[in-house]
């Protein structure tokens, strides 16, 4: 069993964030030292971008493994550029919770949960705030970030600004006009994690939603960071299914690929990336820490409850492209 | 004559423009050549002809006999130096000479051997390490004579070549040109628009302008015998004098009847030219009978040269530019009337 | 005909691989321009003007105004630094110090985008050296915005675009001949008169030169009104990448490319026969 | 110094003018300066100035480009290599192709010159962004079409794009020196047309030649935009591998290796001077 | 004298190149002086630090007796002629000349009449409204010259003014220049390096060597009386040969005793100056004895130049230039022996 796949190579996408890296650290490496198989990565930026090389490539074979938000498998799965996977050569997928074991139509596997809330500043809270509806106090004019339109926690934020107003993801006419108000207030879009970092820790930002605390693993345990985040808000919190997918045309071969979308699934694995940035594991045996347990930061499938939003994927797929340009123009 | 090479009714047009016409030119083997004349006249032109760098729009080049018109320039072995001297400023004074040779495929040692003796020649012994950057005019320009002459050319071609030098040097260059090409016997073509340095080099003088020979012939010659007006002012700074001929031998000039050697028919109008150095003056005394054959004006401006003193007189609307010795300096002052006298031997007149 | 336009094949000959090398480019921009007029938003597939017709929105032409401002203020901005800039280099004769200065100009280029964004952060932020200075001088209270704004956006284009300004306007300063500042001080010019007079005319090749690529720069840029902008600035370089990335319609990025491009020409174009105009003018006076 | 110093001095003028020279290559240098400082920072936070130093970031640097980690999956090794082939093969390809243009330019009297300084800088002026977009969907229509797959050459081609306008200009300057009669007297003694090229003309138009070499590289090297779009998990370069570390989460080791791609540059760059010795345009 | 403009000990280095040093000079109002001296002499340094374009290391700089070593160059008021002629590219001929009278706040139709004068001065009518790209040499330099007397300027100051141009236009634009300064009586220092222009031109010639003033004289003086060899040389192409002091009046040149003022001891070294035009030849008769104050030797290089003829003489290891008549030279030939006769009036020894 051991390095049965020596000399083998597999060629991953992942996102440039800290996750991508802990991507790295704890799956691509120990998939390499538990089957010799050498894995290549690359890591840049978000979701969409992985969906534009993906869909202008066409069917050149690139990657062998994308982990991609889950609009983003729609998108590709709809687009006929994805191949389904053998689930009967993914045993991991037994342990994992019956809800996310596949989606876009059983072309992506379920890998992680990414879940978004609320992030302000410990200097100005004392406690943390309990509403979406802070954001739109004046007091915090020019202190409040959201995240950008690319991502797609900004479809979050415009999900909570309707749900404020009374509507939903199916009805966010209000949700627009109430993000209107915001439109000079907000001091920038974070589009980069550790520039938002900064600006708290330099104490000039003290709100913003929706966005992940997933990029903060770091500065969530340093109290000088003067960030904190919540998940507690009356208007629940967002959370998305991750992701692996196969490209139709991938250069790898087949029994790599499942072998390591197997891997991205074992218990071990899956407690180490919660630990390390704090992804929700789908794994029910997922092997954490007495601390990480507690953490209130790492989101186990089963305390996903009442409050948890998960949208569906095909209307979002749908409504993306529009909510996007609404978005972009009513900050500028 | 062994003709070297000769020109039969060169001509040239750049588009419209006519800047050689009919140039017909034989030049003997070891001839020494010069081609003077004012600027833009035409006389690169020709030397680019003949060297081949430009093609002539009409006429015939012949080269011991062989017609060379269509022998591309790297074929034709002729030397030449340019006016910007073109020592390539990436080789030392040693590669430069020796570039020729090189593209022979003569071997180093014999090229090295080669250069020794050029360099010899030309009184730059030791410098043949040096980058070109690190040389003076003169040096260059020797370089430069040296590079044309290391494989020995069937012609050697040089355009201006010592109009960048100022006057001290180009004064000695001259000399050494003419003996270096003593020397090697070669076929010779220089380009200057400078009289002096034409007269100082050259077995024979093409006087051009507007891209047609003006008179072909010995400096001697050409400076004492001018074949028309324009030659005459070229070469020596002449005066030309308006004038008519009142009878045989008889021209009016300035006012004064003057006997001079002409032969047209009385009325026809002339121009006179006589240089500067050939004119004499004389204080005037007015109560005096009027000299013959002499001009009478009055000093305009005054200089003295040490050598010879510069005086320009004025006579009616005409300016006259004469050099006198410097005691005659000592007594004239400007604004004072005096007589000049014209030699009849050394002026020459023109029809026109 | 000299021997060298003879060979008129000859240096066409010579001119071809860079011709060829180029010819992607070319290509590309075909394609830019084919693509515009498709009418399926991620094919080239028949004709249509829908892409342009899509670009008729108020949204989208805001973003033509605000990237024209932004390019124009840059571009004075360029020059009006470039030139002193490019005075001090011509007036520097030790090689040591051209080195550091022609460097240190040159850093913009050389240095990635996103990197040297920290850097701004780190100077222009709320809690960077700027306001930190001027809040330790108690000349303010609370720290000024000047990023994640169109301040920022405007320094980030000049630094940007500097090293574009300087070197052609260096290059026209150095074909100006020290004597005719001195003969004008000989006629009784004062150093900003001589200025005015003298050097600024004598610049215009250069600075019209150094304005067109500039401005064109600028116009197009996009990551420093992304990164600086903080998402606040929306450019035309910054709508295309939209509509490139999250959007997928790159139907419409190549229209909005094509219309940028065509701005641009006709800006420069108009900027140039104005400036040629008055030059007529002032010939013919 | 002479006279415009001197000159300069002189009142207000020559404090204005000192003042916004100044300014301008305090706005050109500032940022990336405080880069090059925070690359020496001790800490793994943004405070500027640094808390302390140490040259940690550098070891954290050299681990990524040479040490144990260079062949695993967070190398930067492979991105550098790939990064330097390009560019050597951007500069190869530009100057071998700019050094008979400008020749060609320039010996044809000035004609061609402004149609085709015109044309090399269209590059410099086309929006990066749609550039990036069309060479991507044209290079996939193209390996869709023929199979045909790039490989290095899938940068090589748009670096080469991009460099050229620079380029060009370096030799035409350098070209613009040469006289013709440089070439005749080559001819005069012997030489073939060609022959007087390779001897005469290819030395020197050496300044320009390395000018352009060098700044093809520079540029090959530090480009981006156009990577972004063009680049496959096979082929990156170096820049692209910085992207990813800094695009969400800082990682101080790029500040690092940014330290000494600015201070390859800067040797470059001085180098060229030296060769240009001042008069040459850089651009 | 009526001193206008005085230099007092001016010196000037450049690093640690002393390019002046104690430089003295009394300029009287009106006068015409030319700095003379070769290349790199420091010429073009003095009357940048006259016009304010430098600053003097040392020394004073007075106008009027008032000190003006610290005026700014556009606040002294002095007309200015650059080598490059400097004519403003983007301006039209009037403009560059009404520059200064603009400048001063002269209104525009005054402006234009002003222009019309100095163009009529200048002598170049209706040429006001062309671009000076348009314009000749010879045109160019008369613009320049009268922009630069446009607004009535205190000193006239020119840097090598006629170098640019050709020699004829040269020679004739020296008479202009001349007679221009004489209608204007404007105190003007031109610099040089062509010993005719500075005879042609100046009242005065400052002689300069090294950065040290040589001579300060008139034209006359210092071609007649030379303060050392340097100044003999440079003045007219003279002959230096050296000799040792045998007697009294007797000098040991080349072999030949002759009689020659100099009070020297007998046993130093001296050089002898003597101009080519001040050496006569003769047939030299081996059988008759040798003539009093005569040297002999062999021709090497001999031709015609029309006025005069041009002769090398070898004499030992010594080359002799002298001019002869062309009289002369028909009966000459290279190789033959012949004697010269210098004349002792006219050739100057120097100790050394
Ligand atoms: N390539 C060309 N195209 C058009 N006209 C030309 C060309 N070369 C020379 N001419 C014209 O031909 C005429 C003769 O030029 P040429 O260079 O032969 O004169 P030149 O006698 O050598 O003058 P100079 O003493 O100034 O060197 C000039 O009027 C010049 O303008
Ligand atoms: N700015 C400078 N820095 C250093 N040395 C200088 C400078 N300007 C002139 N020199 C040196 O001072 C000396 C005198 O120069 P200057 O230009 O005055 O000579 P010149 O007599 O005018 O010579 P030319 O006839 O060649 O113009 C020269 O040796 C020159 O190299
Ligand atoms: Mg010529
Ligand atoms: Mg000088």
């Amino acid at each position: 069993q051991n390095r049965r796949f020596a000399g083998k190579t597999i060629r991953i996408l992942t996102w440039s964030d800290d996750t991508g890296l802990a991507v790295l650290r704890n799956i691509a490496q120990t998939f390499e030292a538990q089957t010799g198989a050498k894995v290549i990565a690359d890591r840049t930026g978000s979701t969409s971008e992985m969906v534009a090389k993906l869909k202008a490539g066409g069917n050149r074979p690139q990657y062998d493994v994308i982990t991609l938000a889950g609009v983003g498998a729609v998108t590709l799965a709809s687009a006929g550029l994805l191949e389904k996977p053998d689930l009967n050569q993914l045993p991991n997928l037994q342990s994992v919770d019956q809800r996310f074991r596949t989606g876009a139509d059983g072309h992506g596997i379920g890998y992680l949960l990414w879940t978004g809330g609320m992030l302000y500043n410990t200097r100005t809270f004392k406690a943390a705030p309990t509403s979406y509806e802070e954001m739109w106090n004046p007091k915090y004019a020019k202190r409040v970030f959201l995240p950008p339109a690319t991502w797609t926690d900004s479809l979050d934020t415009i999900v909570a600004a309707a749900k404020l107003t009374g509507g939903s993801a199916t009805n966010v006419e209000g949700g627009f006009k109430k993000l209107a108000e915001l439109k000079d207030r907000v001091l920038t879009f974070g589009e980069n994690p550790t520039q938002i970092a900064e600006l708290f820790r330099s104490n000039s930002l003290d709100i913003g939603a929706v966005y992940a605390p997933a990029f903060f693993a770091k500065e969530l345990k340093d109290p000088n960071s003067g960030l904190g985040a919540t998940y507690n808000l009356k208007e629940g919190f967002f959370a998305d299914l991750m992701y692996t997918i196969v490209p139709k045309a991938h250069p790898g071969e087949s029994s790599v690929i499942h072998a390591f979308l197997n891997h991205t699934l074992d218990p071990v694995v899956q407690g180490k990336m919660a630990e390390d940035v704090l992804n929700g594991p789908v794994n029910l045996k997922a092997v954490l820490s007495p601390e990480a347990q507690k953490s209130p930061f790492i989101i186990k499938p089963e305390q996903l409850g009442s409050t948890a939003v998960i949208h569906d994927k095909a209307v979002i797929a749908a409504v993306r492209d529009s909510w996007i340009k609404r978005y972009t123009q009513t900050f500028s | 004559m062994d003709k070297h090479l000769e020109l039969r009714g060169i001509g040239k047009r750049f588009g419209t423009a006519e800047v050689l016409s009919g140039v017909d030119l034989s030049i003997a083997r070891g001839e020494f050549v010069c081609l003077l004349g004012p600027s833009g006249c035409g006389k690169t032109t020709l030397l680019r002809i003949i060297s081949g760098f430009e093609s002539a729009s009409s006429g015939q080049l012949l080269l011991d006999g062989q017609e060379i018109n269509h022998v591309a320039p790297h074929l034709r072995g002729f030397g030449m130096v340019f006016q910007s001297l073109a020592l390539f400023p990436h080789m030392t004074v040693a590669e430069n000479i020796a570039y020729g040779l090189k593209l022979k495929g003569v071997a180093p040692a014999q090229r090295a051997s080669r250069v020794e003796e050029l360099l010899h020649m030309v009184q730059l012994p030791a410098i043949a390490d040096r980058p070109v950057s690190a040389l003076s005019g003169g040096q260059r320009q020797r370089v430069a004579i040296a590079r044309a002459l290391a494989v020995p050319p069937k012609l050697f071609l040089l355009d201006e070549p010592l109009s960048a030098l100022d006057a001290q040097l180009r004064d000695s260059m001259q000399i050494e040109l003419r003996q270096l090409q003593q020397q090697f016997g070669v076929t010779t073509i220089v380009v200057t628009h400078d009289q002096h340095e034409a007269m100082m080099l050259s077995d024979r003088l093409v006087v051009l302008k507007g891209g047609r020979v003006q008179q072909c012939d010995t400096p001697s010659h050409v400076y004492r015998k001018p074949a028309n007006a324009f030659v005459a002012e070229f070469l020596g700074a002449a005066n030309l004098l308006p004038g008519v001929v009142r009878g045989p031998g008889m021209v009016e000039v300035l006012g004064s009847t003057l006997a001079l050697p002409s032969s047209l028919p009385a009325g026809s109008k002339v121009t006179l030219a006589v240089r500067s150095e050939d004119l004499r003056f004389e204080q005037a005394h007015l109560d005096a009978p009027a000299r013959p054959n002499s001009i009478s004006g009055e000093i305009d401006f005054l200089r003295d040269l040490g050598a010879k003193s510069e005086l320009i007189l004025r006579c009616g609307d005409e300016r006259l530019r004469c050099h006198g010795s410097d005691a005659q300096f000592q007594s004239a002052r400007c604004g004072q009337r005096v007589n000049v006298l014209i030699d009849a031997e050394r002026c020459s007149v023109f029809a026109g | 005909m000299s021997y060298f336009h003879s060979g008129r094949l000859r240096l066409a000959l010579l001119a071809l691989p860079a011709i060829v090398l180029l010819l992607p480019f070319f290509l590309a921009v075909a394609f830019v321009l084919r693509f515009s007029f498709s009418a399926e938003t991620q094919a080239i597939e028949g004709f249509s003007l829908g892409r342009y017709l899509g670009l008729l929105d108020p949204f989208f032409l805001r973003s033509v105004i605000l990237t024209l401002k932004l390019a124009a203020l840059s571009t004075v901005i360029c020059l009006v630094l470039a030139v002193p800039v490019a005075m001090l280099m011509a007036a520097i004769t030790q090689p040591i110090w051209r080195r550091i200065v022609t460097s240190l100009i040159l850093l913009p280029m050389i240095l990635n985008l996103l990197i040297q964004s920290y850097g701004w952060i780190m100077v222009l932020g709320p809690n960077g050296i700027i306001n930190g200075v001027l809040l330790k001088l108690g000349l303010l209270d609370r720290p000024v915005q000047l990023l994640f704004n169109e301040i920022g956006v405007l320094v980030g284009l000049v630094q940007t675009a500097l090293p574009l300004a300087v070197f052609p306007i260096l290059g026209s300063m150095r074909a100006i001949s020290g004597q005719y500042l001195e003969a004008s001080a000989s006629l009784g010019a004062k150093p900003w008169v001589s200025f005015r007079d003298i050097t600024l005319p004598l610049l215009k090749p250069g600075l019209i030169g150094a304005a067109s690529i500039v401005f064109a720069f600028n116009a197009s840029a996009f990551a420093v009104p992304l990164l600086l902008g903080g998402r606040r600035v929306q450019t035309m370089g910054v709508a295309i990448r939209d509509m490139v990335s999250p959007m997928f319609d790159w139907g419409g990025a190549a229209a909005a490319g094509v219309t940028l491009i065509a701005i641009t020409l006709a800006t420069l174009m108009a900027a140039t026969w104005l400036s040629t105009r008055s030059t007529q003018w002032q010939g013919a006076r | 110094m002479p006279s415009s110093t001197s000159q300069a001095g002189r009142g207000s003028f020559g404090w204005v003018m000192g003042t916004l020279a100044g300014l301008g290559l305090l706005i050109a240098a500032l940022p990336v300066v405080i880069i090059l400082i925070m690359s020496f920072s001790g800490g793994t936070n943004l405070d500027f100035p640094p808390q302390s130093l140490s040259l940690r970031w550098y070891g954290a640097a050299f681990d990524v480009l040479f040490g144990d980690k260079s062949e695993g999956t967070m190398s930067a090794f492979s991105a550098m290599s790939s990064s330097l082939i390009v560019g050597l093969v951007t500069m190869l390809a530009s100057v071998s192709v700019c050094v008979p243009l400008s020749y060609a330019v320039v010996r044809s009297q000035g004609r061609w010159r402004h149609v085709a300084e015109l044309l090399f800088t269209l590059p410099i002026v086309f929006p990066l962004v749609v550039l990036g977009v069309a060479y991507l969907l044209m290079t996939e229509a193209l390996n869709r079409e023929t199979g045909i797959d790039l490989g290095l050459f899938r940068l090589a081609i748009p670096h080469i794009t991009l460099a050229l306008p620079f380029v060009l200009r370096n030799c035409l300057s350098a070209m613009n020196g040469v006289g013709v009669d440089l070439e005749e007297a080559a001819m005069s003694l012997g030489a073939s047309p060609l022959r007087a090229i390779l001897h005469v003309v290819v030395p020197l138009m050496k300044p320009g030649i390395m000018a352009g070499l060098i700044f093809a590289f520079i540029i090959s090297f530090n480009e981006f935009t156009v990577t972004f779009f063009m680049y496959t998990i096979d082929v990156r370069t170096l820049p692209i591998w910085m992207y990813s570390r800094t695009v969400s989460s800082l990682d101080p080791t790029t500040l690092a290796i940014s330290t000494l791609i600015i201070a390859l540059d800067v040797a470059l760059i001085a180098w060229v001077d030296k060769i240009v010795a001042g008069k040459g345009s850089l651009f």
